[in-house]
């Protein structure tokens, strides 16, 4: 019997909390030795930089699932985003037309959560219809053809300030307010109370209408600013801008360990899930891989880090489950 | 004989070619008096069969098809057979079969092969080895991998000079490319040589060559070797100012005046062959004055400039 | 439950007591039934073909495959779960089991019997990734959204790997043996095979659901996994059964399309993800578990193969299509949503 | 009724009604409560306490009638506005969320912020405020716990807290003590006589008619939706509640129960069963018509040794035998197999599907004896007959078996329900965690007479309880558990109140040290 302490299950513990990093470690040596620029600052500058609009998107995906809702809508969020930008604002300065195409997609947002939370519709069922009526939307008014943006925009998509690009700025003050959010106030509790159990939260005095509006709402802004930082780096909106975006940012979301059913997750998790994809994405390009190979490793290793993951919190739970008895040496 | 209608299947419109080209076909068909029926499939070979039959039911004239793959639309062929409609595919043939249709095609492989030839002759000239990456487009197209394998044919008989240092899947897709070639061009800062498989993803080369310091045009010190295809407004601009070097046409407008021929020679009875191929064009800035009238991206291009 | 009075048949009534039979139809569980007869009756005078013959058993044939995969997405929904990789699983059977057929690859030619062993080989790629989905999900505790994400990706992947190293142009197979070719476009008297293929399915999926002890219990597991295994349902076992249902489902639409198709092809159902979950999820299946019959899944897959269809013969350009097909979407659940508030009120 | 204190009313309820789905199930109610007052509310199963104190506090609206607060007109939009006027609710079904932690669930409504203006919560603010809340309810864990760790009890404290910490006029208390052992009762008493104090008014609900006697001043009983009394404590009784309660004088609160002939044959031995940190060292043997009772304080393992009887959690080292066979491998399957059963003490999360129906509640546990033929089709009269008759011999009340949600029912009939569960099941050996949580003197009455029934059927009871006197009015045998071991054995002839306690109370370490 071990006495106080548990000296033995410390350093187990230590490696079991954080085995998503050395995963990542894992990775990342493995890369570099099969190509050696693909350890540069540069490089990972590079990756945090392609990895931007999905992790923004993502970041507010966090929020409606962990109300314990989908958002299926926001890749048509993103064209209709760019659509209006390219076509009807260009000669605005960015000052006036980025805030409003942005409250555009808060609009959207907000009008999913109109039938989700009057209505009472499904939020899927809800968000796969307005997908298509986005789309189609946008569609309408780009009359399908590619949608171009005003050098303005092209040069901020490659601007850096103080040495950092302009995505990653956007990336990182998206992360910083939608964390303090959900970890520093009540609104961000509430989030995670909602998501546990609506009735519970109504009864325990939370406005859920409230909570669940705002929800779809952040995640139609973060659409949003996502769609602008991809516009800015693609350089034009073609008639397949955002065209099955929710796939790639519910992965991104689910796999930094936020669950489809509420309650749980957070946003650090869901920029490593963003971020990681990416890494192997761009690890593949810089080893010069065959392209046929690049979905099965992909897979691959998304699932070998959510096997280690989940098995890792089964593993904690027991080791961190408060004991009855203090045992005696 | 009362106004024909004739129904338009695409799989999808994704890039300024297809957009063009249904807008040519709206406005040629609407010269001749035809109606047109539209359908998207969006690259889902059991809708667009779906697709056909509805237009069987709604008892068209005549079916031009752009199919996703060349084996999965037979059926379809075979069902416009059986309800005696004919059928035109447009800028994808169909794989081989005893169903009868006709086929328009570019010469996808020649037409690559030219361009590329003509961006290695120049490779020659300048003298120096390079470092070559191409963009290619969906594995599951096979405009894609004509394009691809008349890329190989011409550089792989010139592997001392040129290295190809990078493939990026694009999968028709505007962000991958942006990712794929930002990272081919982080793991190989030296490339100098770059082809796509389709212009409608020269404004993501463009951007990632800007940030990557190597947007320069023909002549200016840093200049990369750019060679594109599909010849649209944008490439036209791009030659027009100097930085694409040369770009595989297709003919459109004769593309399109073929297929309606086509149509035209079925329902008097004719029976054309089953693949007619559009030879296609090599457009450089050389050459761009001669041949501009014939690029498809020039008429946009100009109707744009007056828009403003 | 069977579906035995259509709604069809009430509209009939007399008109002045319209009002009453309004409300009951929306009261009714067959509301996107009479939906779907609502948008056929408004297509009607713009294209008259729809309410054809022809078009109706076209619809027919053309949904069988989608009904067939959305039954198997159905047993996943019920225990709360999904399935996203019923999309990959169509196209990796198809790919496989054609190659075991046809001159590219060909591998059960000289079997004697290459259609036999061409469907065993559908089949088993269905069953085998439907086990692998079912043991990570309840053995490895891995959530199923990201083991069947991770699946679709690997498989989709993998069905164009596997097309490219056995073709010739690297995109699909064909050729395939005309007597597997009829399993997916034959006829008997005028009904289409894949009709009654699917109506197997259907029936006994039913049954199942309905009926059985572990159709019980997947509705149990659905509602409340901890009480059901408390009370000794064999939670891990049968919610891996679901997704091998879910994954031979696939297959066996996979066999419908390929054989429609003629084509083995490694983008088959690439893009009809949403339109399997979908169709259930309209049909008022729960994404959360413990609710959802097949019938309402025929139903959701009925609504949408219509819908589509009519929007087909339309032939408006893209943007309409969207917008149409969204807007109709979201009135039949808006009115499924008013129906759910008027049974509550009563 | 004259109210003995000279305070005014400052809430009054007129003429409460309400109706759930046409079912009238609160008709005229009509009470006051004026500051400093503790008024009881007693009534049996589905009488509609809950439902009054859902109206007072803004959960659900009333359909007629009228509340006043302060003179005012009182019509709370909800819950949130309700506790802005002062109005707290300890609900009945605890409302907590098990993702967040003991401070952030004291909270939720609304925390203490940074600064003006700031949205920022102020954690150490909120970490000081939690531990004084806590330490008023005797409860010692750290604020930043997740609830999911802390057992039914714990959890029950956390919520008492909260209410304590919401500066209300009126406290509800809807049925707080179901969790709770004596020394934690004890203390929840003190602290409703301190708050009494401080002029607060206190609705205590509870099926333990003697605490509402000994706490409360007024009391007013309901029956089926009906107010048929309201007395101050002196002119009460509790023969005289339970005789308004159900229309009927009940005698006994414990059925008469004949003991076993002779000590049937084990029908559940257990030898040397340790789990490091939860239990250690458990051997006792059950007995075939024997109803062995299991007493301890709060965390005192007795729900973990039942979890691990029935192979629910892990086990180190030990031995079962269930009837004549050594288990190798413990499982809910493999233990139902040989006939054991389990309610557990949380029935919503483990022991029913809340949105499902009672008769499908109700099969769940032994659908297979209805499969036919190889597909297992359900011989779908026979089991609805069955179920209708265990549901008949457990009497639930509800309208419709196959309709009804158990959602719906109140919480001695959802127990009726996990019973019945069980009961079509037919165990041998059956475990009881606390089945007479929250239900009335008749469903206990009944409950009773189930276990009295089963045991005299030849079955063996693991009664855990903590309420001694249901532990002495019911066993043949009583073991008392602490930290984690048996301390103690009782025979019925030896049955000690004080004694019991003792053992309970046993501190482990400090008796080694
Ligand atoms: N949300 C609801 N929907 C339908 N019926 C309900 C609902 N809530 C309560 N009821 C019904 O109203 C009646 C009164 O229930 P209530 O919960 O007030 O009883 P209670 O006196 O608190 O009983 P218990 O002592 O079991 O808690 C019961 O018959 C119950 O089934
Ligand atoms: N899910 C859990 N995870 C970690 N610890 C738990 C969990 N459930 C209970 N515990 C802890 O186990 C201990 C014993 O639990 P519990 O209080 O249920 O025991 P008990 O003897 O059955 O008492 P009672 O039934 O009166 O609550 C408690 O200290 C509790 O904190
Ligand atoms: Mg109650
Ligand atoms: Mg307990």
């Amino acid at each position: 019997m071990i006495a106080r302490g548990v000296p033995g299950n410390r350093t187990t513990l230590f490696l079991l909390q954080n085995t998503p990093v050395l995963l990542f470690i894992v990775l990342i040596v493995g890369f570099g030795m099969m190509s050696p620029r693909f350890l540069s600052l540069v490089n990972f500058v590079n990756i945090v930089v392609q990895a931007a609009h999905i992790g923004i998107i993502a970041i507010g995906m966090t929020f409606v699932l962990l109300v314990g809702g989908i958002d299926l809508s926001v890749g048509a969020n993103m064209y209709v985003v760019a659509a209006v930008l390219g076509l009807f604002l260009q000669d605005l300065p960015l000052s006036v037309s980025f805030p409003l195409v942005i409250a555009i997609g808060v609009s959207f947002g907000w009008v999913n959560s109109w039938f989700i939370t009057r209505l009472r519709v499904p939020a899927f069922i809800v968000t796969l219809s307005t997908l298509f009526v986005g789309r189609g939307l946008a569609l309408y008014f780009s009359g399908n053809k590619m949608v171009g943006f005003s050098p303005s925009v092209l040069s901020l998509g490659r601007a850096s300030y103080l040495g950092v690009p302009s995505a990653i700025w956007a990336f990182a003050i998206v992360f910083v307010v939608a964390w303090l959010t959900l970890s520093q106030t009540t609104f961000g509790r509430q989030v995670y109370a909602v998501g546990a159990d609506p009735e519970a939260s109504a009864k325990a005095g939370i406005d859920v209408r409230r909570i669940l509006v705002a929800v779809y709402c952040i995640a139609g802004g973060c659409a949003a600013i996502g769609g602008l930082v991809s516009l800015s780096q693609v350089a034009v909106a073609s008639s397949t801008f955002g065209f099955q975006k929710e796939f790639p940012v519910i992965a991104a979301t689910v796999l930094g360990g936020t669950s489809l059913f509420g309650g749980r997750g957070g946003v650090l998790g869901t920029v490593f899930g963003a971020v990681l994809i990416q890494t192997v994405e761009n690890g593949l390009v810089m080893t010069n891989a065959d392209p046929y190979l690049y979905p099965l490793v992909i897979s691959a290793i998304i699932f070998i880090a959510v096997l280690v993951d989940s098995s890792r919190s089964a593993i904690l739970e027991r080791l961190e489950r408060r004991q009855i008895r203090v045992e005696r040496g | 004989e009362g106004t024909k209608t004739v129904a338009l299947l695409f799989d999808s419109l994704v890039s300024p070619f297809w957009v063009s080209g249904i807008e040519i076909m709206r406005q040629k068909a609407k010269a001749k008096g035809w109606t047109t029926l539209e359908n998207i499939s969006n690259f889902d070979d059991n809708k667009q069969f779906e697709q056909v039959k509805a237009m069987i039911s709604r008892k068209v004239d005549g079916i031009l098809i752009i199919q996703t793959d060349a084996k999965a639309v037979i059926p379809a062929i075979r069902a416009a057979n059986e309800a005696n409609i004919p059928m035109v595919h447009f800028n994808r043939p169909p794989a081989k079969s005893d169903a009868y249709s006709v086929a328009i095609q570019a010469d996808n492989r020649k037409i690559m092969q030219d361009t590329v030839s003509f961006l290695v002759d120049e490779a020659k000239k300048q003298g120096g080895k390079y470092k070559a990456v191409i963009l290619i487009g969906d594995l599951g197209d096979v405009n894609a991998i004509q394009r691809r394998d008349g890329f190989f044919d011409v550089v792989n008989k010139n592997k001392d000079i040129i290295d190809v240092v990078g493939r990026v899947a694009t999968e028709w897709n505007a962000d991958k490319a942006f990712a794929g070639l930002t990272n081919a061009i982080q793991a190989n800062p030296d490339v100098n040589f770059l082809v796509t498989s389709s212009d409608f993803l020269h404004p993501q080369i463009e951007q990632v060559l800007k940030s990557a310091d190597k947007w320069h045009k023909r002549g200016e010190p840093g200049h990369v070797l750019f060679g594109g295809f599909d010849g649209d407004e944008g490439a036209y601009a791009r030659l027009q100012d100097g930085y694409l070097d040369a770009c595989g046409v297709q003919n459109l407008f004769l593309e399109v005046d073929m297929a309606f021929g086509a149509f035209e020679d079925l329902w008097a009875g004719k029976k054309p062959d089953k693949l007619l191929l559009d030879p296609g064009f090599v457009i450089t800035q050389a050459s761009l004055a001669d041949k501009r009238e014939d690029m498809w991206g020039y008429t946009v291009w100009k109707k744009m400039q007056k828009a403003g | 439950m069977s579906t035995t009075t259509l709604p069809t048949e009430r509209a009939a009534e007399p008109a002045r007591r319209r009002p009453r039979i309004a409300e009951r139809l929306l009261m009714s569980e067959y509301l996107v039934l009479a939906l779907t007869v609502l948008y056929v009756l408004i297509l009607w005078p713009i294209v008259p073909s729809i309410a054809t013959r022809a078009t109706m058993l076209d619809v027919l044939a053309a949904m069988m495959p989608l009904l067939v995969v959305a039954i198997g997405q159905t047993f996943v929904l019920i225990v709360a779960g999904i399935d996203l990789s019923a999309p990959s699983i169509l196209a990796t059977a198809s790919v496989v089991g054609a190659s075991m057929m046809t001159d590219d690859g060909g591998f059960a030619l000289a079997s004697g019997i290459p259609i036999l062993a061409g469907i065993v080989a559908f089949v088993a790629v269905g069953l085998l990734i439907g086990l692998f989905n079912g043991l990570c999900t309840t053995r490895l505790g891995m959530p199923a959204f990201i083991v069947t994400l991770t699946t679709m990706m690997f498989f989709s992947g993998f069905a164009l790997f596997y097309t490219a190293a056995l073709t010739d142009d690297g995109s699909s197979f064909g050729d395939l043996p005309a007597s597997f070719v009829a399993i997916g476009q034959g006829t008997v008297a005028g009904v289409p095979y894949s009709l009654g293929v699917a109506a197997v399915v259907m029936g006994v999926a039913h049954l199942v659901l309905s009926r059985t002890v572990f159709g019980r219990w997947l509705y149990a597991i659905g509602r409340n996994p901890r009480a059901a295994a408390i009370s000794g349902v064999p939670v891990r076992r049968a919610v891996t059964w679901a997704f091998v249902i879910s994954g031979l489902c696939a297959a066996i639409a996979s066999v419908l399309y390929t054989g429609r198709l003629e084509t083995g092809t490694p983008v088959l159902g690439q893009r009809i993800l949403l339109d399997i979950v979908g169709s259930a999820v309209i049909g008022g299946v729960s994404l959360f578990g413990g609710t959802g019959k097949v019938t309402q899944t025929l139903y959701g897959v009925l609504f949408l193969s219509v819908v589509d269809k009519g929007l087909q013969l339309l032939g408006l350009d893209l943007a309409s299509v969207f917008a149409i097909k969204g807007l109709v979407i979201l009135l039949a659940a808006v009115l499924d949503a008013l129906r759910r508030r008027l049974i509550l009120r009563a | 009724m004259n109210d003995t204190e000279a305070q005014p009313a400052f809430f009054a309820a007129e003429g409460l009604c309400k109706s759930f789905f046409g079912v009238q199930v609160l008709h005229d109610m009509t009470f006051s409560l004026h500051p400093g007052q503790v008024l009881g509310l007693v009534g049996e199963n589905g009488s509609g306490k809950s439902t009054t104190m859902n109206i007072m506090g803004g959960v659900l609206p009333m359909d007629a009638g009228r509340m006043t607060l302060d003179g005012a007109d009182y019509r709370p939009r909800g819950p949130r506005d309700a506790e802005s006027r002062g109005i707290a609710f300890i609900h009945q079904e605890l409302n907590l969320f098990r993702n967040l932690t003991v401070a952030e669930n004291l909270f939720i409504a609304g925390f203490p912020k940074l600064a003006r203006g700031l949205p920022f919560i102020d954690r150490a603010k909120v970490r000081v405020r939690t531990q004084e809340l806590l330490s008023s309810v005797d409860l010692d864990v750290a604020p930043n716990t997740p609830v999911s760790r802390l057992s039914q009890g714990e959890r029950q404290l956390v919520e008492i807290a909260k209410a304590l910490g919401s500066n209300a006029r009126i406290i509800i208390f809807d049925e707080p003590t179901t969790s709770l052992t004596t020394r934690e009762i004890e203390r929840l008493f003190d602290i409703i006589g301190r708050l009494r104090r401080q002029g607060i008014a206190i609705i205590y609900i509870s099926h333990i008619l003697g605490d509402v006697l000994r706490l409360c001043d007024d009391i007013v009983v309901l029956r089926d939706g009906h107010r048929v009394g309201r007395a101050p404590r002196a002119e009460m009784t509790v023969e005289r509640m339970i005789s308004l309660m159900v229309g009927r004088t009940i005698d006994q609160i414990y059925p008469p129960r004949d003991p076993p002939m002779s000590p049937g044959a084990p029908v559940l031995e257990v030898r040397g069963l340790s789990q490091r940190g939860i239990v250690k060292n458990i051997g006792f043997d059950l007995r075939a018509g024997e109803v062995l009772g299991l007493s301890g304080l709060m965390g005192a393992g007795r729900s973990e040794l039942a979890r691990i009887l029935f192979g629910m959690d892990p086990h180190e080292t030990g031995q079962v035998r269930v009837g004549s066979t050594a288990m190798t491998t413990l499982s809910p399957a493999n233990c139902m197999a040989h006939g054991m059963a389990f309610l557990t003490e949380d029935r919503r999360a483990e022991g029913l599907m809340m949105e499902a129906s009672i008769a499908d509640n109700v099969a769940l546990a032994s659908l297979p004896q209805f499969g036919r033929t190889w597909m297992r089709l359900i011989d779908r009269t026979r089991l609805g007959d069955e179920v209708a008759r265990v549901s008949a011999s457990v009497q639930i009340k509800a309208p419709d078996l196959q309709r009804t949600l158990v959602k719906n029912l109140s919480g001695g009939n959802q127990q009726k329900a996990v019973i019945g569960k069980w009961l079509l099941h037919k165990p041998s050996v059956f475990i009881l965690d606390e089945p007479t949580r929250g239900i009335d003197v008749g469903a206990k009455y009944e409950v009773y007479k189930i276990v009295n029934r089963l045991a005299a059927e030849g079955a063996g009871v693991l009664f855990i309880s903590s309420e001694i006197e249901e532990l002495t009015g019911m066993c043949d045998r009583i073991l008392v558990m602490a930290h984690g071991e048996i301390r103690a054995e009782f025979a019925r002839a030896a049955f000690d109140r004080e004694a019991i306690l003792r053992a309970a109370m046993w501190h482990g370490i400090k008796e080694v040290a």
